[in-house]
């Protein structure tokens, strides 16, 4: 049996890289990049006998070309990159929040409640009182699981996710509740005549206060887990309960209070959606970027200023393939397609980064 | 009596579909690999198996409703399996992060499924227009005399073979895990997948097959939601990607038994239709009814918890990738 | 017979390995021959684990040549190794949790279909009759202590008929008991023309159980002899490369004072069951008090009690005697909450990178996590702990590449001297320690035996939970005994006899006995 | 109101616009896999084509746009984009589509389903939609007939029908009240349940809402919903032996529903797109609604299945003829009550916000006066025989 073996070395042998240096993985992810690209232009020239490069040209053009356009890339991207850091905390503590969609909604619904019932409060007050809202909401829907998991280890997949749902029904319900006219269900434009409740513009444009909102959170959240006592509890707790118990670290707490900021913080991209964006509410408030954002947070890494290049990559990807799709009046799941192809390679680029193949070489 | 019997019968379709995908992933996850593209695996499943169907009816002066479903069940499985296939190499060759490749996995399933969906109702001439009346009906015959027995027959035999179908896997499933050798390997694999290497185990091939095979079943559940659910059409209404996220939940309810799947996934259907037999909801009170599948769902999620056995316990490394040389 | 007896089994020839810059292994050669038992012998790091870990078919070799029975093969997977008959006990066991004994034993093997679980229960019991062992075949893992796992990892590598075995510091968790069981099957297989190799850093092991020693240093193969032909202190001087003392000395410190007083303390576990029923005793400063015992004993539980992670039952009480005679109860408070009293209570847990370290932080980390909450403000200081992190490399000579490593990456030693760097630098009045040099070689054992003495000199109360009768007898002052969870009495340990203290760890003696 | 009329900035340019280069935006809540979309997507090209528009280049579509900011942001891409009239078709685009209309003065902005161009004063912004009220009153009719014909040959004993409906709206109540008295007008005993999926769109819901309705008993099911799964449901239960039939909307059913559809009412956009479109391209003055039945082609039914009654085309031929001639009208008080009583006055508009219309007396000589003040459906009374499963 054993002389099959002989003289044998595995065809292809796999090893650990060293310390790879910084141009040379970002070189790696640039090679994966441009070889999505061209995969992904072959299928859709595969499918629509579009040329590659024009449907490239016209992606860049959707998502950038012309200031109204440029704008509408960065709000989306700030409400995308907003959940993003939201989740971070509570992923690097490996607690598998995959309930932001639910959180941003109870934000937006507090916020949207807000703006309906306290027409009158003079706007900063108000502004306090949307955003006070938005917080407890969704902070409230990331502690109920947090406290769960805290409390009895409940798993905290399955209830984030029927959180989700849960907010969506109570979304459904507040619509019901405020649309116009009855039976609708729409609940249209919140204060449309009066504004109140919308973001002010900034400089003449209406999104610079999103950016400014979410580069603070950004900023913030960077500091808070790299740097402050409580991100290195959440650390601790994140790769042993054992050792951070040791360290007298209270890890009930912990998972309770990371939950809550998580929560919190993806209430407040339901506030920037509501009162900042959409100005309205509706189950498509968050629009799937709850889990968009999960990929976002863990290709990152849970570094939130990498997290701003890949939440624009994938809005950009977005808005290129609708502009595609509406140009060449292809199906806008084309998008999807799309998207899919990037990330994947971009996913299977970090492999050549921490890892050498090495092929068998001639031995006698 | 009606009532109670459409509210079963609601309760059976809507619970064969998360019950496939539930399966497949269960298998999935004894592997170690916690595949979040469940719901874009199901869409997979489902387009290929329509898509089929459409072009070999369309191409058939007469279809055989026996070939059709044949080809139809074969496509979609394969092309599921392809996307399992595809979530393997990333995360079990290329070691990719296994939340991120499924989520996107779900991304791109839903894209394709949904861009050739739309082709396809293009191509036949409009919506509403695909017709796979014959692949459709071969799915949905029920089982010959015995649905006419009355009360019992309408409850029990009045479904497509896919039903006893979806409940057969979540039984062999069970006792391959449980019983045989094979199975026994897979979940030492979950488990502890250094251990099974240093034990033989091809951790490789079988976090692979485990995988890709366990797309396959999962995929089923999408032909069953497009050949007997909506009986052979084509909606982008996101139909099929709800139900996928309900398949993943049903994984974790189901304390990743394929049997406990089988009631727990009706037991969804039940709650998920029951609004319609209620009377006196009102519009707005009927949505917050509509929540009850979901807190039950946490309930008994809650009663599992408090009582903290280690054979409910997910895999033990499930999520993680698996280097032999890492330490 | 006589053929394979002196047929040689295994030649490594100029195998090299590397992980990333480190080189584990530089051009060793290793023979084995069959039915001998080869002792590996080497420092923390000096890449014993890996090189074995090659023929095993965890790793592959970057470089060299490995022949087996005479044939030049290539070990790409464990499965290999299964086949050419090579079968290892791993330095951390490869069992699965939730699995039963028997299904341990057969995991992976080609059998296809049904598992049959009677089949398998009557080869399990040919196996154990055959070479002594004691196993229930359907027993899970996580209801098994750890002697009983190593005899589920000993059954299943025998199951599959390997005649080559690899035993990595299998006697690192084994009480002396245990040890003297296990060596007594490794004879029966040697007498049955197996070949073993045995690492291990209890060199009265080497010396009692081996037929041949070979030396690793610094990834470099130093030579073999056998054993007859040397003793410790040569070996220890080929280990480390110079010459080394061993000896413990046990000065006396000029003032005893009374730092922790435990009363009454009973611990029950989750199901109820009492770990540790009415235990008494004081732990004095300028004084190492040791604690015996078989394992599971409750020292587990006694240390934690103190250190604030146990909850105890009514009528329990630890004391805590600060420098100006005042008391503290430490029951009831968590390890901040003691921290934050004033007290300075170091602990080496048991279980180093499950408890005392973040495996997944690199070594300025893990010294903050006793100190992250120093400092006003919200932010977490790293710079003291980087330079202690500098200190503690340089001071106990941890082989790492870089403070800024992953301290899972390190080898059971290093990670060893991290931790207990890491407590000693908290200027502790008492340091409690769980069998501190478990898996350190010699030369690193002594010199924690160095840094304990040091400490108590300076007036800190250390307790010290060992298992080598030996060491405890030369390094303590006093020695309490544990016998299931109850004080079986404390002896003084320097006129107490080895097999004294055995009797009483077996069975409970009598109150009187008391010191 | 704006002082730029569209008409005076349009017509400048309008002279030297050739039919070649005139651009048209069309903003869709949904795309061609969903029957209301895919019924405007048809109409919007064939009023483009037959104005000479290139349908490949010139007409933009931006799908699946949600009742959100990016409505807004469709609407300013397809301005920038050269269109010179932009359309929306979702109830929720509306809000979003003035704003854009305000932004963009020289543009013609047409939302269906929509209740504002009326007051808005914008004179940019129009409103659109159809009678399909009197295809469904037809539809009523060939529903009426089969269950006449039910009744008599004994395969259902009580005139009982069911109605999926998507929500409790001005919209789906006129639906169904037209088609309601049109069953009426061959079987005056029938009476109705109406299930309420609270979604435009959803496949499985329709489909189990016509199981819930036919578990009660209803043998025939109507609906207003966009799915097919309404009529598949019914087909599958009539595959199982049970005497049901399906009306269904929007969509031909007869592909998925062979044995059971009986028609479907459907609007023909194509009608109000060209004369909007035709006027942007004039340059000339937007009316505040555009609104169409059968007198102008702007309804229809599907073709009829094999599956109605003998006599249903004459029927249905017979009560189009009456209602484009006038003698017929869908919502004559003669031929309903509410709570008991006869129906004298109906107010059609909703002044002060209160959601209970206040101005425009809509019943005039003897019948309620639908999508006359504005095109939208108005007509919300809640009239006897037909029981709202869970509304209120
Ligand atoms: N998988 C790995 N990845 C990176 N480095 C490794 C790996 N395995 C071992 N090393 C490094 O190789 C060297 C040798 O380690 P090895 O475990 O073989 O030592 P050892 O002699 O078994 O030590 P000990 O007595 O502490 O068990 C160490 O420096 C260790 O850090
Ligand atoms: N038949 C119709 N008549 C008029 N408007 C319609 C029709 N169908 C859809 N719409 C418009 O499209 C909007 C959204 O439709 P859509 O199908 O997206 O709702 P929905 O998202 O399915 O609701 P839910 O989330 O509750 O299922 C509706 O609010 C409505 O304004
Ligand atoms: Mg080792
Ligand atoms: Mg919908």
């Amino acid at each position: 049996m054993s002389s099959t073996h002989e003289h044998k070395e595995p065809m292809i042998r796999i090893s650990k890289r060293t310390g790879i240096s910084k141009p040379k993985a970002w070189g790696i992810r640039a090679i994966a990049l441009v070889l999505a690209l061209i995969v992904a232009g072959l299928v859709i020239f595969a499918i629509v006998k579009l040329s590659p490069l024009k449907v490239y040209a016209t992606m860049f053009k959707g998502a950038l070309g012309s200031p109204r356009r440029v704008w509408a890339t960065i709000r989306d991207t700030m409400m995308m990159l907003c959940i993003a850091i939201g989740l971070a905390p509570a992923f690097k503590m490996r607690f598998w929040n995959i309930g932001a969609e639910g959180q941003v909604l109870v934000g937006g619904i507090a916020t949207a409640f807000c703006m309906i019932n306290f027409p009158t409060l003079p706007a900063p007050v108000l502004f306090l009182v949307m955003i006070l809202a938005s917080i407890i909401a969704g902070g409230i829907w990331g502690l109920i699981p947090g406290i769960f998991k805290a409390k009895w280890n409940t798993n905290e997949t399955l209830f984030t996710l029927m959180m989700n749902y849960v907010a969506i029904q109570l979304t459904s319900y507040s619509v019901a509740k405020w649309e116009s006219p009855p039976g609708s269900n729409s609940v249209g434009v919140i204060n449309q005549n009066t504004n109140i409740g919308w973001f002010p513009s900034i400089l003449g444009n209406d999104y610079v206060l999103n950016v400014i909102i979410v580069m603070a959170l950004a900023v913030g959240m960077y500091i808070y887990l790299k740097y402050s006592k409580q991100g290195y509890e959440i650390s601790v707790v994140g790769s042993s309960e054992n050792t951070a118990r040791y360290a007298g670290i209270n890890v009930k707490k912990v998972y309770i209070r990371t939950m809550a900021l998580s929560g919190a913080i993806c209430g407040i991209a339901g506030f920037l959606t509501v009162s900042g964006a959409s100005h309205t509410i509706s189950t498509a408030t968050a629009g799937g970027r709850g889990f968009t954002a999960i990929i976002v947070a863990w290709l990152a890494k849970f570094n939130t200023f990498v997290m701003i290049l890949i939440s624009f990559l994938l809005i950009f990807l977005e808005k290129g393939a609708v502009e595609i799709a509406s140009q060449y009046n292809l199906n806008e799941y084309a998008s999807s397609i799309i998207t899919g192809i990037i990330l994947f390679f971009i996913l299977g680029s970090e492999f050549f980064i921490n890892y050498k193949v090495n092929f068998r070489h001639g031995r006698h | 009596m009606t009532q109670i019997i459409s509210l079963f019968q609601a309760a059976i379709v809507f619970g064969t579909v998360i019950l496939f995908g539930a399966t497949g992933e269960i298998l999935t996850e004894k592997s170690g690999n916690l595949n979040l593209g469940v719901p874009g695996i199901m869409y997979l499943g489902g387009i290929a198996g329509l898509v089929s169907a459409f072009f070999y009816e369309a191409n058939t002066a007469n279809p055989s409703a026996i070939v059709a479903v044949l080809l139809a069940t074969l496509c979609a499985f394969l092309a599921s399996a392809l996307g399992g296939l595809i979530y393997s190499f990333l995360t079990i060759s290329l070691r990719a992060n296994q939340n991120v490749t499924g989520l996107t996995l779900t991304i791109f399933g839903g894209g394709v499924a949904n861009f050739f969906g739309g082709s396809l109702n293009k191509l036949a001439g409009g919506v509403g227009q695909i017709s796979v009346a014959v692949t459709s009906g071969g799915f949905r015959t029920k089982l010959p005399g015995l649905s006419h027995l009355g009360t019992v027959g309408e409850l029990f035999f009045s479904y497509g073979f896919m039903v006893y179908l979806a409940i057969v896997i979540a039984i062999v499933t069970q006792y391959f895990l449980t019983k045989s050798r094979s199975g026994l390997n897979l979940r030492a694999v979950g488990e502890n997948p250094g251990t099974a290497d240093a034990a033989g185990i091809n951790v490789t091939r079988n976090k692979y097959l485990a995988t890709c095979i366990g797309a396959g079943i999962s995929g089923l559940g999408g032909l069953y939601y497009v050949m007997d659910y909506t009986k052979g059409t084509w909606a982008n209404d996101g139909g099929i990607e709800g139900l996928g996220w309900l398949a993943v939940a049903l994984v974790i309810f189901a304390t990743w038994k394929s049997v406990n799947a089988i009631w727990g996934s009706y037991l969804f259907g039940l709650l998920s239709w029951m609004y319609f037999y209620v009377p006196g909801l009102t519009r707005s009170s009927q949505e917050i009814f509509k929540m009850l599948p979901y807190l039950v769902t946490i309930a008994v999620l809650i009663i599992i918890s408090l009582r903290n056995r280690k054979e409910n316990q997910p895999p033990a490394s499930l999520g993680l990738a698996y280097f032999r040389e890492e330490r | 017979m006589v053929f394979l007896e002196t047929a040689t089994a295994v030649q490594m020839k100029d195998v090299t390995k590397r992980f990333g810059e480190v080189v584990a292994n530089n051009k060793v050669n290793l023979e084995l021959k069959r039915g001998e038992i080869l002792s590996l012998l080497g420092e923390n790091g000096s890449g014993k684990t890996t090189l074995m870990n090659m023929l095993a078919g965890i790793y592959y070799p970057d470089e060299g040549q490995i022949v087996v029975n005479g044939k030049d093969v290539a070990i790409r997977s464990p499965k290999d190794a299964y086949d050419l008959g090579i079968g290892m006990i791993h330095q951390h066991f490869k069992l699965v949790d939730v699995f039963t004994a028997a299904e341990n034993i057969v995991l992976g093997l080609e059998e296809k279909g049904k598992l049959d679980r009677k089949a398998i229960a009557v080869k399990v019991k040919e196996i154990s009759d055959k070479y002594g062992f004691d196993i229930d075949p359907n027993q899970k893992v996580y209801d098994m202590t750890v002697s009983q796992k190593q005899t589920v990892e000993i059954v299943k590598v025998l199951y599959r008929g390997a005649d080559i075995l690899i035993l990595d510091e299998p006697t690192a968790v084994l009480t002396p008991q245990e040890t003297d069981k296990l060596f007594a099957v490794m004879r029966n297989m040697k007498a049955d023309g197996k070949a073993l190799v045995i690492i291990t850093h209890k060199l009265h092991e080497v010396m009692d159980v081996s037929d041949r020693v070979a030396v690793l240093r610094k990834g470099e193969y130093i030579g073999d002899v056998a054993t007859t032909d040397t003793d410790p202190q040569k070996l220890t001087d080929m280990m480390v490369g110079h010459a080394v003392t061993l000896n413990i000395d046990r000065p006396k410190a000029d003032k005893l004072t009374e730092r922790i007083e435990v009363e009454h303390l009973t611990v029950k576990d989750k199901d109820g069951i009492n770990r540790l029923t009415d235990v008494s005793f004081t732990a004095m400063g300028g004084e190492i008090l040791g604690i015996a015992g078989i394992s599971g004993s409750g020292q587990k539980q006694l240390l934690e009690a103190i250190a604030g992670l146990q909850i105890a039952e009514e009528g329990s009480h630890i004391l805590y005697k600060d420098p100006e005679g005042k008391e503290h109860e430490l029951l009831g408070k968590n390890p901040l909450d003691i921290a934050k009293m004033g007290v300075a209570l170091s602990f080496v847990p048991e279980d180093r990178l499950g408890m005392g370290l973040v495996g997944d932080m690199d070594l300025t980390d893990n010294m903050l996590l006793r100190s992250y909450l120093t400092g006003r403000g919200a932010f977490a200081d790293r710079k003291a702990p980087k330079k202690l992190a500098n200190n503690v490399v340089d001071e106990l000579e941890v082989v790492t590449p870089s403070i800024a490593t992953q301290v899972r990456k390190l080898s059971g030693g290093n990670v060893q001297k991290v931790l207990v760097g890491r407590e000693i630098a908290m200027n502790p009045t008492v340091l409690m320690s769980a069998y501190a040099v478990r898996g350190l070689d010699i030369n690193t054992s002594y010199t924690i035996y160095n840094l304990m003495t040091e400490q108590k000199m300076k007036g800190v109360a250390v307790i010290y939970v060992g298992e080598d009768l030996d060491v405890l007898l030369e390094l303590c002052d006093r020695i309490l005994v544990l016998c299931g969870g109850q004080v079986s009495g404390i002896v003084d340990g320097r006129n107490t006899s080895k097999e004294q203290i055995g009797l009483m760890m077996t069975q409970l003696q009598d109150k009187e006995a008391k010191a | 109101g704006s002082s730029t009329t569209p008409a005076a900035s349009a017509s400048a340019s309008g002279s030297d616009t050739s039919t070649s280069d005139f651009k048209v935006g069309a903003i869709m809540v949904g795309d061609e896999n969903e029957g209301y979309t895919y019924a405007h997507i048809e109409g919007i090209k064939a009023a483009c084509e037959a104005l000479g528009i290139d349908t490949t280049n010139n007409l933009i579509f931006k799908y699946s746009i949600g009742e959100d900011e990016t409505c807004l942001d469709a609407a300013e891409q397809l301005a920038d984009a050269g269109c010179k009239v932009i359309f929306a078709n979702s109830f929720g685009h509306e809000t979003y589509l003035m704003e854009a209309a305000k932004e963009y003065p020289d543009i013609y902005f047409a939302h269906a389903t929509g209740t504002h161009a009326k007051t808005a004063g914008l004179a940019n912004f129009c409103n659109f939609f159809n009678n399909i009220y009197e295809a469904r009153y037809v539809s009523g009719i060939i529903a009426g007939m089969k269950l006449d014909e039910m009744l008599k040959d004994g395969s259902a004993t009580d005139p009982y029908i069911g109605y999926v409906g998507a929500y409790p709206y001005a919209e789906v109540v006129s639906g169904y009240t037209a088609f309601f008295l049109g069953i009426k007008s061959i079987v005056p005993d029938a009476h109705m349940d109406v299930q309420y999926t609270n979604s435009w769109f959803d496949q499985t819901a329709e489909g189990e809402a016509a199981n819930a309705l036919m578990a009660k008993g209803c043998v025939i099911i109507g609906q207003h919903a966009d799915s097919t799964g309404a009529p598949s449901a019914v087909e599958a239960a009539f595959k199982s032996g049970k005497q049901v039939y399906s009306v269904g909307y929007n969509v031909d059913m007869l592909s998925v529903a062979p044995d059971v559809a009986l028609t479907s009412p459907q609007i023909n956009w194509e009608i109000p797109y060209e004369e909007i479109i035709k006027t942007a391209m004039e340059g000339g003055t937007l009316e505040s609604d555009y609104c169409n039945g059968y007198a102008q082609d702007g309804v229809m039914l599907s073709p009829l299945g094999t599956a109605c009654a003998a006599g249903t085309q004459e029927a249905v031929d017979a009560a189009i003829a009456g209602i484009k001639d006038g003698s017929l009208h869908v919502f004559d008080t003669a031929n309903f009550t509410v709570g008991g009583a006869p129906v004298t006055s109906a107010f059609a508009t909703d002044t002060n916000g209160d959601f209970t219309p206040d101005a425009d007396e809509a019943i005039i000589d003897g019948y309620y006066h639908e999508s006359y003040f504005q095109s939208a459906p108005s007509f919300s009374l809640r009239i006897d025989g037909i029981t709202e499963l869970n509304a209120g």
